[in-house]
């Protein structure tokens, strides 16, 4: 049965263009322009889905978004919001949540157990015997949850891009075109944003049964898209207000992240359900929801209905009904005064009876609950909230609409830290102190005439305009006339309840009276109690009904309620959405291409990617280390060392500088020499160390540890700061490649390449070139790390390439071999030293580790010294001591952080371990209690699998180097 | 001078789309990719060309700026701003004492600034610089860089002088907005280990918007 | 159908009665005033009442009770933690959530998942393998697991994670668990009401009088209240509680963000924990993802939601998750964590006589609920620090003996 | 996202920042007590109010003290360490025409 109406004026649809679809199997037709709601409505389906926790049959309430009624999936993605979404061809639907189908949901018989179920019945149930939990929890899980999520849906990442505004108005309603065009015209840059797929919020659908609206918003919408400062987003939604102006605005593409200098929040209301038994039929919808199914999809809601209305909406809904061919069979005021005015008369005109100081007791339903077929209606109490049953008219009808009031959609302004007030006249919180750059315009700011929310926004620009330091003239706006747009209590009490608050998560009045008379009398308790709110549409068409019950229960007004924090988002917003592009920074060394051709397995340290060694076919991973170990042990290797951090700190001060950062002496160094540095911070822990070369006087040439290279050289520059010595900082990490060529033959290849005299005698160990490899000019520094005799060269990071290749070539006789930072850190164990990071933890104090040469306390200052006077005065709980394993070991492989293990107490941890091929046995670092760390003292660490391995601390290196 | 040839940071990410490369100031980068006529419309919607070729001198220090004047180059005046400091060299004051020259496709001075004696100049330091370097134009990239970019790069809000550092695609940039034989471009710096990086994301964006990889010939033709 | 149900089903008045008195009057002297009335404070006066008789106690709420992190928290109870101290300590607290649903009588939902640290470095793994010899040697399950055992526990993930951070494996702890937050505080308020203790919501703690290095009483929004005990388990607000005694401590204030997914049928029963990608996540019985991640950046005294984190979190998700693209996130939140230098809680005595500290939690307040109510309450009978929170001492700082938790932050939570 | 005014580059948001911590006076190293110095390197100053804070710009490098509120997040000033406040009217940020906060 077809509920299309006649071609309506200002429709969204267009009816040329035919879209065929299924829903629940059966196949339908809509129009291009509908919702998958609309659609379904005008061919006369009015299930649309099976409520969250009861399974209840549930039709359209709000065609807002405002409820999630209608969730459906399209068999790839779930939680479909049907009222909202567009229709496309050949989609394939069906509802959520049901078992065995929406109209043949099998888990329909839980709305008959629901008496069972009462607030909060979880808290009291299934636990006791606790053995028998899990299993009532498998059947909780079971029941829990909406769509089921399709596993092979495919990774979406959407655009998100920043714009920038002087003003951003929210929501496209009579208010905020007004505001936006009054905005333009001081020269403002206007961003208008809303969430429907077109501009004029309720002007697209409130008309009373006259159109001549629709000309007004013809006209508004020519103006606005005719103005060069107005930049529209239609289809987008406002999805929640961060510090500083930044609102994120979804539309299907992606996110458009507004920073605006302004913000004008004209979101308007959320219709409010009045609460009676059976509130929650198909056919029984707000009447805002009637009007957008009319006037935006030419549907007619139902054929024959009545209007429960308390206040002057219901009227024009009544209107609009009859305009489209509805048969209003009442309108029932829930108002002891009800409405005189002109449209009622006009009502009363068209035949339809008026039943003032009456409210609906109940809605009739249908076998299955799948519609309904009456109302009855009864005198009601406006103060007890109770029906006169004896006095009950039952009027058969297939739908009802209902306006009882309203709630601001105020999520925005309450994010932003506004305050609100609650105003008796319009029975509504409506703002009452704004924080800087922040306006509200129209229903939400408790404006309701159409003249004055228009007024209303233009006085919101011109607040805009001054705010930003435009001289403009005031504008004022006059209170609220005439009668409450809300109820203060639409509520009816039944002894059978099913009167619902909120329909996402099937709460009804008596939950939130249980739930008070269990203690839960504060509205944060009881949303927490109750759920009411925490459901997909977050309280739209229920919080403020729920503050309203708990008001009256506790009889105190309702501003002493206060309201529930209104968090982002305003509509749930998907992941892929926020996600979206996801970036990955990387860095590379120059030499990045040339490993990956090698055959280089990469690790991440840092930000960087780096060679661990060179994968060769038929090798494991050990044995490629080891052989790349042996290569350098035995002849030479090379490592990219590219990522190290290299910073200049240059002038006259630099000297000085180093000897208050680090815990070392510099001033005495002598150019073309290089010391060790060892960075503390102010607790006298171990930070990092490396290498200071002196290449002039007033010039040292600094090496930082890869990980810890961007965190040392911010710390430089505070303390440079502070202490504002004449010294410059230079970071050429990126600037200058380092490879490092390491071994017995090293010196060999590199005289080929260098015109300096690179053997032991001429450049002993801690000395300093500066020279040039093939005309580059390079820096070498003698250190060791890794092998006795190690060459660091350094070079503009442009020819660190080519300097590779010419030393893999010059190399070739001598069997060079490239090697990755897990053989380096082999090869640095084997000369014992500790890697800070790797060996301490950040905790490690210099003790720990026995740096004390490192440790110059009679200087009169470095960073960590004052703590590490403190600390010397304590007895050491741990230390670093290197060890082995005996020869013919044979037991389980210890690993890195197995435990020392002493009288069955924890003494410490194992930080490095590795066979070593140099020398042939398994050696290591480990921290234990210091009374074990003497030469010579065996004690036992405990492997993964519980044996134990006794190992002897003894000298390094731990081979004849 | 050495013999020895540099090669552009960029080249590992664009080893896949196989440009044609050539030497330009001692640098191996990619003069084209995939024609004349393809790059002029990918120039017209959005370009993006690795420029890290050209020569480069940083100097930082309270007696830098002195120095570069006494070189014959003309600096900015206000921080965080740029001047044609010699025909076809930019000058790029980098906050308050520390300067950026950079020769473009004609510009001749940085070769001078070489002589440069750390030991003889007190109050200025050199800076050694490698940056990867990129110049994104068309009429997409504004789009493009909305968002790698959160800072309000429109005309109206970016001044045609100012240098800009702040962060792309979320790693550390410097950037400005120059007009290049009358075609408004904008200029990307990066620490060069991250040239690789920046490249796939602008290239990625460029092509989903229509645009694509320009090499240095179409670029300048 | 459990027989508990049945009671509701027998119509008339609806009989449950208040879970805890609605107290408006406090009297004008208590044994004991517990400042905060969360999960801790309701806890420590529950264990006060229950273990030791000290039953004439107020428990002072700003708010509503739980309405502080316990109520804002990702509900996740664990205890493979890495020093000794700390692992007994939580496994102390994992026993006592075990029994709780039945010794409160009030379903708290406490629900074994098993627990999952992965890892996507190899220096990851190595700290996974260190909480892991410490848990076995302290007898607490956990061991270090690969990828194939994490494939099992949890197929749909992308294992690779979008190719970004591919796992290497994880630190696998059985006894992992969720909990629903509120009802905790919930129990533990009717449990100490019934006892005999004064639950006094909205009612704030104005000034501390101490005379003499001894506390004297608390001057509150409801009249001055006189007490010798004083114990202060409010979290994010310590600072603005240790500055009306004038204490020092190294506490600093970074919000904690989270997030809810809309409700879906349960697919994910672990609860996945990633230090290097940020992310926690876990399945609530209501079908939501409940999601977290590391701390803001920066000190701030307020629970403001900020837009990088989401976008942060969900671009990690979707990397491990890429089918949860049009998974849409509904709600997120934010509560203060109160963080210390070590990683470690501030608990027991202070220099101030009377004056009890319950603080530092970071993000490990929820899971330490039972636990720090059990050991307060002694601390506070006894005056005596119980022994599973001697190396939790303030002192400890001045005293440069941190705790080592430091290594096992970094993938929290 | 926030915004946060760097005294060298203008008006940027948070994500281009690192957080320094609390800016604290050192103690005289040599004059101040063990107990002293336990308390500067370990307690801070944590009560919410407004507090010099250490920020850092991480694109240009830029150190800079910003007096804040830690229970609003409001910034009240920003500037280079051991500038007087008003110091931050001496530079001139480039990067937009027009600042904004």
């Amino acid at each position: 049965m077809s509920m299309r109406l006649p071609k309506q004026v200002g429709e969204w649809i267009s009816r040329d263009k035919q879209i065929r679809f299924t829903f629940e199997g059966k196949e339908y037709t809509g129009y291009e322009g509908d919702t998958i709601t609309s659609a379904l409505l005008a061919s006369g389906v009015k299930v649309l889905g099976r409520s969250f926790k009861y399974h209840r049959p549930r039709g359209v309430l709000s065609l807002a978004n405002h409820d999630i009624n209608a969730l459906v999936t399209d068999g790839q993605d779930t939680n479909i919001r049907a009222d909202v979404v567009k229709l496309t061809k050949g989609m394939t639907l069906k509802a959520v949540n049901t078992d065995g189908g929406v109209i043949n949901d099998k888990s329909k018989y839980i709305d008959s157990i629901s008496p069972l179920l009462p607030v909060g019945f979880y808290y009291k149930a299934f636990h006791k015997p606790a053995a028998l939990f899990p299993f009532w929890e498998k059947v909780i899980r079971k029941a829990a949850g909406l769509g089921v999520v399709n596993f092979n849906y495919p990774r979406i990442n959407k655009r998100k891009l920043n714009d920038f505004c002087d003003v951003l108005i929210i929501g496209a309603g009579p208010s905020g075109l007004s505001a936006a065009l009054s905005a333009a015209a001081n020269d403002l840059e206007v961003i208008l944003v809303d969430e429907n797929q077109h501009l004029g919020g309720s002007l697209t659908y409130d008309r009373a049964g006259n159109a001549d609206t629709q000309q007004m918003l013809d006209e508004l919408v020519a103006k606005v898209s005719a103005s060069p400062n107005i930049k529209v987003y239609a289809a987008a939604y406002a999805a929640g207000y961060y510090q500083d102006h930044m609102v994120p605005v979804v539309t299907a593409d992606g996110i458009t992240k507004v920073r605006a200098k302004a913000v004008i929040v004209s979101t308007g209301v959320f219709e409010q359900p009045p609460v009676f038994h059976n509130n929650d039929l198909p056919g029984v919808m707000l009447g805002s929801a009637a009007q957008r199914m009319i006037h935006r999809y030419g549907v007619k809601p139902f054929n024959k209905g009545i209007v429960v209305t308390a206040n002057a909406h219901g009227y024009r809904v009544a209107l609009d009904l009859i305009n489209a061919g509805v048969k209003v069979a009442a309108v029932v005021d829930m108002r002891a005064q009800g409405q005189k005015d002109e449209q009622v008369a006009e009502l009363v005109r068209k035949g339809v009876k008026i039943y003032t100081g009456f409210c609906v007791y109940e809605a009739t339903p249908v076998k299955g609950k799948l519609g309904m077929s009456g109302a009855v209606v009864c005198p009601y109490d406006e103060s007890t909230a109770n029906a006169d049953v004896a006095k009950a008219v039952t009027i058969e009808c297939d739908g009802i609409a209902m306006s009882a009031g309203w709630a601001p959609a105020a999520a925005l302004l309450y994010q932003s830290g506004i305050g609100m007030g609650y105003n008796n006249d319009i029975q509504q919180f409506v703002p009452n102190r704004f924080p800087k750059g922040i306006f509200a315009a129209g229903r939400v700011n408790g404006v309701y005439s159409l003249e004055a929310r228009l007024t209303d926004g233009a006085r919101a620009a011109s607040e805009v305009a001054s705010f930003l330091g435009k001289k403009v003239a005031a504008v004022s706006v006059e209170s609220h006339q005439g009668t409450s747009p809300s109820h203060p209590y639409p509520f009816v009490h039944h002894p059978k309840g099913k009167n619902f608050v909120d329909f996402d998560e099937d709460i009804q009045i008596k939950d939130f009276i249980n739930a008070a008379k269990e203690g839960f009398d504060n509205i944060e308790l009881m949303k927490r109690f109750t759920t009411v709110g925490m459901g997909p549409s977050q309280g739209k068409h229920s919080n403020m009904n729920a503050i309203r019950i708990l008001a009256k229960i506790r009889n105190l007004p309702v501003e002493k309620i206060g309201t529930t924090t209104a968090r982002p988002f305003f509509h749930p917003t998907p992941m892929g959405h926020l996600g979206g592009r996801s970036f990955h920074s990387h860095r590379l060394t120059s030499i990045h291409g040339w490993h990956k051709a090698a055959g280089a397995f990469f690790v991440d340290v840092g930000a960087w990617s780096r060679p661990a060694y060179y994968q060769k076919s038929g090798l494991s991973k050990l044995e490629t280390i080891q052989q790349e170990a042996q290569a350098v042990r035995q002849s030479v290797g090379i490592i990219d060392g590219g990522t190290l951090g290299k910073i200049e700190v240059c002038g006259p001060d630099a000297a000085a500088f180093l000897e208050r950062f680090y815990t070392g002496v510099y001033a005495d160094q002598k150019v073309g020499h290089s010391r060790y540095v060892l960075l503390l911070d102010e607790l006298g822990v171990v930070v990092d160390d490396g290498i200071a070369t002196r290449l002039a006087d007033e010039m040292f040439f600094l090496t930082i540890s890869t990980s810890n290279a961007a965190a040392v050289y911010r710390e430089m520059q505070r303390w440079l700061q502070i202490w504002q010595l004449n010294v410059g900082l230079v970071n050429v990490t990126g600037a200058y490649g380092l490879i490092n060529v390491a071994g017995p033959n090293a010196s060999k290849v590199l005289s080929k390449l260098v015109s300096v005299d690179v053997s032991e005698a001429a450049f002993p160990m801690g000395s300093a070139q500066t020279t040039e490899i093939k005309g580059v000019p390079v820096r070498i520094v003698r250190a060791a790390f890794v092998a006795k005799q190690a060459y660091e060269i350094y070079m503009p990071t442009g020819h660190a390439l080519s300097i590779w290749k010419a030393l893999l070539e010059a190399g070739q006789s001598e069997g060079i071999r490239p090697f990755g930072t897990d053989t380096q850190r082999l090869l640095r164990l084997e000369l014992g030293h500790h890697m800070p990071g790797y060996d301490t933890d950040g905790l490690t104090n210099p003790f720990e580790v026995r740096a004390e040469k490192a440790l110059h306390m009679e200087k009169p200052f470095f960073i960590g010294k004052r703590s590490l006077e403190i600390i010397a005065k304590k007895p050491l709980t741990k230390v670093l001591v290197p060890f082995t394993l005996a020869v013919d070991y044979k037991g389980e492989m210890p690993q890195d952080c197995n435990l020392v293990i002493e009288a069955g107490g924890i003494k410490g941890r194992v930080t490095s371990i590795s066979y070593s091929p140099a020398a042939k046995r398994i050696v290591g670092l480990a921290y234990v209690a210091p009374h074990q760390s003497e030469l010579g003292n065996v004690f036992d660490i405990r492997t993964d699998n519980g044996g134990i391995a006794k190992a002897t601390v003894v000298k390094t290196p731990f081979f004849n180097a | 001078m050495t013999a020895l040839i540099k090669t552009t940071p960029v080249a590992y990410a664009q080893h896949e789309q196989k440009p044609a490369m050539g030497v330009h100031n001692g640098m191996e980068v990619a003069l084209s990719f995939e024609g004349a006529a393809v790059e002029k419309t990918h120039k017209q919607v959005l370009g993006v060309t690795d420029v890290s070729c050209f020569a480069k001198f940083g100097i930082k220090g309270p007696k830098a700026a002195d120095w570069l004047a006494k070189q014959g180059l003309k600096t900015p005046d206000e921080i965080n701003s740029w001047v044609e400091g010699a025909p076809g060299t930019l000058v790029l004051r980098l906050g308050g004492s520390e300067f950026l020259v950079e020769d473009q496709i004609k510009g001749n001075a940085c070769n001078g600034l070489s002589t440069f004696n750390q030991d003889k100049t007190a109050g200025a330091y050199q800076v050694a610089r490698a940056d990867a370097a990129f110049i994104l134009g068309g009429s997409q990239a504004l789009n493009l860089l909305s968002e790698l970019c959160v800072m309000d790069l429109r005309d109206s809000a970016l001044a045609s002088n100012a240098v800009v550092m702040t962060q792309v695609a979320g790693i550390s940039a410097t950037l400005l907005r120059e007009s290049l034989a009358g075609e408004q471009v904008y200029r990307i710096w990066c620490d060069v280990s991250y040239g690789p990086y920046m490249w796939e994301m602008l290239l990625e964006i460029a092509q989903e918007l229509g645009g694509g990889a320009v090499g240095l010939t179409a670029r300048f033709q | 159908m459990a027989y508990q149900l049945l009671k509701f089903a027998l119509g008339g008045e609806y009989k449950e009665p208040r879970f805890f008195r609605d107290c408006q009057t406090p009297k004008k002297s208590y044994d004991a005033v517990i400042i905060g009335g969360g999960g801790h404070g309701l806890a420590a006066a529950y264990y006060l009442a229950k273990d030791h008789g000290i039953t004439n106690v107020a428990v002072l709420e700003k708010g509503y009770i739980g309405g502080g992190n316990t109520g804002r928290n990702t509900t996740i109870v664990r205890s493979n933690y890495l020093t000794p101290d700390g692992v007994n300590f939580y496994d102390a607290s994992v026993k006592l959530f075990e029994g709780l649903s039945t010794e409160l009588d009030i379903n708290l939902f406490y629900s074994n998942r098993g627990h999952f640290t992965l890892a996507h470095t190899e220096s990851a793994m190595r700290t996974m393998r260190w909480r892991a010899e410490v848990n076995k040697h302290v007898g607490v399950e956990s061991r270090v697991v690969g990828t194939d055992e994490i494939a099992k526990a949890c197929p749909q993930m992308d294992l690779s994670c979008s190719g970004k951070a591919p796992i290497q494996g994880a630190l696998y702890h059985e006894p992992g668990s969720i909990a629903r937050h509120d009802a905790v505080a919930w129990g533990y308020a009717r449990g100490a009401d019934s006892m005999g203790v004064e639950i006094f919501q909205n009612t704030e703690v104005q000034s501390i009088d101490v005379k003499d290095g001894q506390v004297q009483g608390v001057h509150t929004s409801r009249g001055y209240i006189s007490t010798g005990k004083v114990l202060s388990a409010v979290a994010g607000f310590t600072p603005r509680i240790t500055e009306m005694v004038d204490l020092k401590t190294p506490i600093v204030i970074h919000p904690l963000q989270a997030c809810v997914s809309e409700p879906m049928k349960p697919w994910l029963d672990t609860i996945l924990v990633s230090g290097s990608l940020h992310v926690y996540v876990s399945q609530s019985s209501r079908g939501e993802l409940v999601m977290g991640s590391s701390l803001d950046p920066y000190e701030v005294h307020s629970t403001r939601s900020t837009f990088d984190f989401v976008e942060g979190l969900t671009s990690h998700i979707v990397d491990m998750f890429p089918f949860l693209s049009n998974v849409k996130v509904v709600r997120q939140w934010a509560g203060m964590a109160d963080i210390t230098p070590d990683f470690a809680p501030i608990m027991g005595k202070t220099p101030i006589k009377g004056f009890y500290l319950d603080a530092g939690w970071g993000t490990w307040g929820f899971k330490a609920t039972p636990i720090s109510g059990k050991t307060m309450a002694y601390t506070m009978a006894n005056d005596k620090a119980h022994d599973l929170i001697h190396s939790f001492r303030l002192s400890r700082f001045e005293e440069y003996e941190l705790t080592g938790e430091k290594g096992a932050a970094s993938v929290g939570h | 996202m926030k915004l946060l005014n760097c005294p060298m580059n203008g008006t940027r948001p948070l994500s281009e920042f690192l957080f320094g911590g609390e800016f604290r006076e050192m103690p005289n190293p040599d004059t101040s007590s063990d107990l002293e110095w336990a308390s500067y390197v370990h307690y801070r100053d944590n009560a919410p109010g407004v507090k010099k804070e250490w920020w850092y710009h991480s694109p240009s490098g830029t150190w800079f003290i910003a007096e804040r509120n830690t229970l609003s997040d409001e910034v009240l000033a920003t500037y280079l360490y051991g500038k007087a406040p008003d110091a931050t009217k001496t530079t001139k940020p480039r990067a937009k025409k027009e600042q904004s906060e």
